[in-house]
């Protein structure tokens, strides 16, 4: 327990910190549609012209190859310059770079990285299933080997930006009858190949950030399998993030500023009572928590290489709690609270925020994997 | 004073006969179409609603009502929230009450339409307003029933919840407590303890059906738990509707009764339709899944009169 | 829905007031012990001599006879005339008793039914064990038929005043190779036969309300089985309460006074404001709904001869809201209120309530049962 | 500013010898025996815990203290809290950083002993008072140091807590503010956040050995999901209270972050010692199992000094 202070991190941030004074974008980022993600596409071309694409991602993959710090100094400075939420570009940086980084040939790495870096090409993730939902290792989409092609037949949901992404990271059962969780595979599949249809699905915010992809006789070159054909479960699980429990930072630096704004609204408002107080303090408070607690996954991940179990703390924390003060903002406002529209659009930010704690991982799940990997109980008396 | 809150038969046909209409008429998924949006649906069946005797049910005989009373019209409001009918419903339902007796019979027969105007501390809602000829206007002060065209222009503006039509008016009503005034405050009330068992139903069915992991998601612990609270939080707020409906004028005190009724009731909908969600994972996030209407609603209801705070004022009145 | 009123109903509500403002105790109850149990007894014999035990219970068994709503108004005056709670007489007036009643024959039921009625025998419950817990049906506790008696070895837990009481109603294993449901009896053991051995448990309260018994050899008549041999699970399963859900109305009326006396001391005191006055509207309103919910479950009971599993609504909303009601009360009256021997004694009220939501029935089984036979979710994948 | 909460070598070397003496002399079932109440266990090895250096961790050389900071006393008020140390040993820690130089020797060497007093609205408790020669003073304006024979006579009275002695005392020290009350509530945060890891750790063991059903209780998704919501206000208040005393002085508002720690390790303690019995069942509720010793504490410390109201308002200050 300590702080680390040193001239070159200082150096470090304020050149950061000056870098993204004068390139953060100045117009709002676009809700949805093509328009949002040609802007998130944009801004990944800015950052890498200007030396700071794939912040902590390793030099020789044209990453910056920051260390924890730096990356962690990165995320603090970028969430209060207001940087842009990585978006329709975060599954290509945070999960299928990284994977390709860990697993993938060197052919794979030369064709997909740079493209990912430079903004030419965003992923998606194909992995849940309408019918599998948080057990991957049920899943279906079929993949059978023809000549030197993989044929996809079936159906994924709940990806994220799949209507808006160049490329997918899709998991598919290559063999049925190898045990549940052997038998898949990890590949990439380019979302312009014919037979692969994209329907998207509107969130109850009325923004659209997903889809369900149906694929009809999809062909896949087997070059693009990562790792080993049946291999893809070991491929997905070994994924690691180069952050180091990082990446929460903007989401955490967020919240913060939201809780304060909230509170300084009230102030000034004359909304500030004894009960409203009482309220607002114990927002603040978890607020706090989470920081603390992202600060602690954080001084982990500098001295262990593998993320610990312990991150679904922090996650579900940040789940529960953004709902939390996300809806206290219309009880404390009142009805025109309730006006869609403004800055800030309060019923907005209150839809969205439930998409933490079901998606990637729900508040249950989280509590499951908290309960077992952390805790060590034992798992249920069924599949877990 | 023993209470018996079992329906009796002739409860029973009321509650019968509003379900019946409204699984007809005003399915839940209607919603999904917009062009139901804004108390269309509802406008199309105004004429049924008045034939079945709602406008006017719990008001006594000797003033051209049906002469059933409070027990009556929660059962009626009830079943509307778990329909998702528009606010204008309750809106007539009320304003017959506070109608003179020159407008009342326009009122009961459906000719004349009310709509609720939300007025708070910087402005007001018209909700569902098209084709109203009154405004229930409510809020910290009490209710009011006047003419539409005493309302300020209209200018649309979307709440959170987008399948009712609203529009910023302004309004100089001079507002009412009163008998009347909580008369509305436990229909409102009701209205939300109806879509608390709506969600309750919602999620059980999902629970019973969606399968994950080899079995009913209902089967583990951590659905059948968030499940039993969704049933006692619906079950307290729908029993303390009812027991306020019967006893209301009996002795209790009154005010504070239907002040329970609603923070119970304004909770119970807001917490079980965000559980609702919760149980439905990624489905329950869509717009194509009707979850997040109870959600919308409950923050739209909750929030139409009385504030929270208000309430709870009242309770320790 | 209808307010039922009838000049019968109030003639008997008088007759109950008049009965309970002459003959109620004036001195207070004692918290535990033999002189609690003498207290207990000693009520009872009066409420027999008045013509009042047993409200519930059939005229042909020495009982009352009243409908439920007689029975409702009796428990309503008897809760607003400070009524002492049943406390060591519980278990035979609202479970033995009307077990044998409902199972016992002929000479049992002469021999024991009078005897509770008149105060002369108090009852305990010997069900739970060590290592069963809430799991019934895994008790191990041995009976061997031996001649015309049982021999009984084994140990009961969380008697509820075991150390107090003069008979048991006790479940055993009188055939351990039938299936865990059959092979069980139900007894009723005297607790002063030789080889029985009582160990007091001290609760947290300090107060010692239960036991564990130790059985070395008792011989039991093979005349006190209840039902069949092997048939125990039957008679424990079929023990239908006569009060048709109006036992719980003392408690709740209980509470909502301790509620208005809380918010009434915090006026006086000068307590409350906003912040204050939130919380306790918000206890108020759930008292509220604990008063609609009894009496929802009254009315089924008017016109439902079984109790339906809504009960476990009840229960539940109670268990959880007196640990809430007690436990703001130590918050909102500082340090002052953590002092014991005061009137209230606001620890010793806090740390009792804790029995709620444990014993007889945890709140985690009660949501099992509210969803699996409320709402008709399926079992969970293993034994429950 | 950078914060790294792994512990350094150091600091694990104080960790493991506070733990260590701990668990050899303060093993929590020693207060199933009456005569270890009181502090008297504490007592007995008040010399060892100044060798240890307890007493002046945190005071800097020049002032003839060890040279640690605030980092290594919250270590060691976490250790006490999960092993329910007297509070005194807390008082002790404090009063060395509010003596003079002329008392200070005597504090630091154990010789001269202090004792927390509660000074509430309407009254005083002197806790574990019995050899102590001064009084640490708490309440809501602050902290004073003062010779035990200031305080008013005492009279023994039983809190909830029944392993702490107690006794009203009366108290006219005027008290303050500052860091070095804020240094005390940061203790007595993490003391309570000692608490709070102490019942998860209670939970999760028996949830791990307790079988029911045929499965050890921590196999239901119920249990296991309880045990999950215990390490998640376990460590929010853990790290919050070390993220405050590592960043202490350093630029945050260490007002508002103490007020934080102090209501989230508040809320813990209470919340984590509530669920903890329940999932002891039955076991839980008797005075047998050391389940209620946490739950007691916990009320007793939250107690101690500022109010959560006024906590609550220096959050928003």
């Amino acid at each position: 327990m300590k702080i680390i202070d040193s001239a070159e991190l200082d150096a470090f941030r304020e050149e950061v910190r000056d870098w993204l004074a004068d390139n953060v974008p100045k117009d709002p980022r676009p809700h949805d549609g093509a328009a949002m993600r040609d802007f998130d596409l944009a801004w990944q071309r800015r950052q890498y012209d200007g030396g700071w694409a794939g912040i902590s991602w390793p030099k020789e993959y044209g990453g910056r190859g920051a260390s924890v710090l730096e990356t962690l100094i990165w995320h603090e400075e970028y969430a209060r310059a207001n940087g842009p939420v990585s978006g329709s570009m975060f599954v290509a940086l945070s999960h299928a770079g990284p994977t390709l980084i860990n697993s993938g040939n060197e052919a794979q790495k030369q064709r997909y990285l740079p493209a990912i870096l430079k903004g030419e090409e965003n992923w998606c993730q194909g992995f849940s299933e309408p019918s599998a939902g948080s057990d991957l290792s049920a899943l279906k989409c079929r993949a059978v080997i023809d000549g030197d092609h993989l044929v996809v037949n079936g159906t994924k949901i709940w990806t994220t930006y799949g209507h808006l992404a160049k490329q997918q990271e899709l998991l598919v059962r290559t063999d049925p009858d190898l045990p549940r969780h052997k038998g898949i595979s990890w590949v990439i599949c380019d979302m312009e190949t014919p037979g692969v249809e994209v329907r998207p699905i509107k969130a109850m915010s009325g923004l659209t950030h997903f889809a369900q992809t149906f694929y009809d006789d999809v062909r896949i070159p087997l070059s693009n399998v990562v790792g080993e054909v049946n291999g893809g479960w070991k491929v997905a699980m070994t994924t690691l993030g180069f952050e180091r429990g990082t990446g929460t930072v903007p989401h955490q630096i967020e919240l913060s500023k939201r809780t304060d704004d909230m509170i300084a609204e009230a102030k000034a408002k004359g909304l500030l009572d004894d009960a409203t107080g009482a309220d607002l303090a114990t927002l603040k408070a978890e607020v706090a928590a989470l920081r603390s607690l992202t600060v602690a996954q954080i001084s982990r991940g500098m001295s262990e290489a593998v993320p610990g179990a312990e991150g679904n703390i922090v996650a579900l924390q940040f789940a529960e709690l953004t709902r939390r003060v996300n809806g206290y903002a219309l009880e404390l406002f009142g009805p025109a609270a309730l006006e869609r529209g403004g800055h800030p659009d309060y019923p907005l930010e209150y839809l969205e925020c439930f998409k933490w704690g079901i998606g990637g991982g729900t508040n249950e799940i989280r509590r499951n994997a908290i309960g077992e990997r952390v805790l060590g109980l034992p798992k249920g008396p069924s599949a877990r | 004073m023993i209470v018996n809150l079992t329906p009796t038969e002739e409860q029973q046909l009321v509650e019968d006969s509003i379900r019946g209409l409204l699984a007809g008429k005003l399915p839940v998924d209607r919603l999904r179409e917009s062009h139901s949006h804004g108390g269309a649906a509802e406008r199309a069946i105004w004429n049924d609603l008045a034939e079945l005797g709602l406008f006017g049910l719990g008001l006594a005989e000797e003033r051209g009502g049906i002469g059933y009373g409070l027990p009556e019209e929660v059962i009626v409001a009830k079943a509307l929230g778990a329909h998702l009918a528009s606010p204008s419903i309750i809106a007539q339902m009320i304003a017959v009450h506070l109608a003179d007796d020159a407008t009342r019979p326009a009122l009961m027969s459906g000719e004349a339409r009310a709509a609720f105007v939300n007025a708070f501390d910087g402005g007001a809602h018209l909700i569902d307003g098209e084709g109203a000829t009154h405004a229930v206007v409510v809020g910290q002060g009490g209710v009011a029933l006047v003419a539409i065209d005493t309302l300020g222009t209209a200018e649309p503006v979307e709440l959170i919840d987008e399948t009712v039509a609203v529009a910023k008016v302004s309004t100089s009503a001079s507002l009412s407590g009163g008998a009347e005034a909580e008369r509305l405050s436990l229909l409102l009330a009701t209205y939300m303890a109806g879509l608390a068992g709506a969600t309750r139903d919602m999620a059980v069915e999902y629970a019973q059906t969606r399968e994950q992991f080899g079995q009913p998601i209902g089967a583990f612990q951590a659905i059948k738990h968030q499940c039993a609270d969704l049933a006692l939080r619906a079950a307290g707020a729908e029993t303390q509707c009812y027991h306020t409906a019967v006893t209301f004028g009996r002795g209790n005190d009154d005010g504070v009764e239907v002040a329970c009724a609603r923070l119970l009731a304004g909770e119970a909908a807001l917490a079980n339709a965000k559980q609702n969600i919760q149980i439905h994972g990624g489905m329950g996030f869509t717009a194509e899944c009707d979850a997040h209407l109870f959600l919308k609603r409950s923050h739209l209801i909750s929030m139409l009169g009385t504030s929270k705070a208000e309430v709870r004022k009242r309770i320790l009145a």
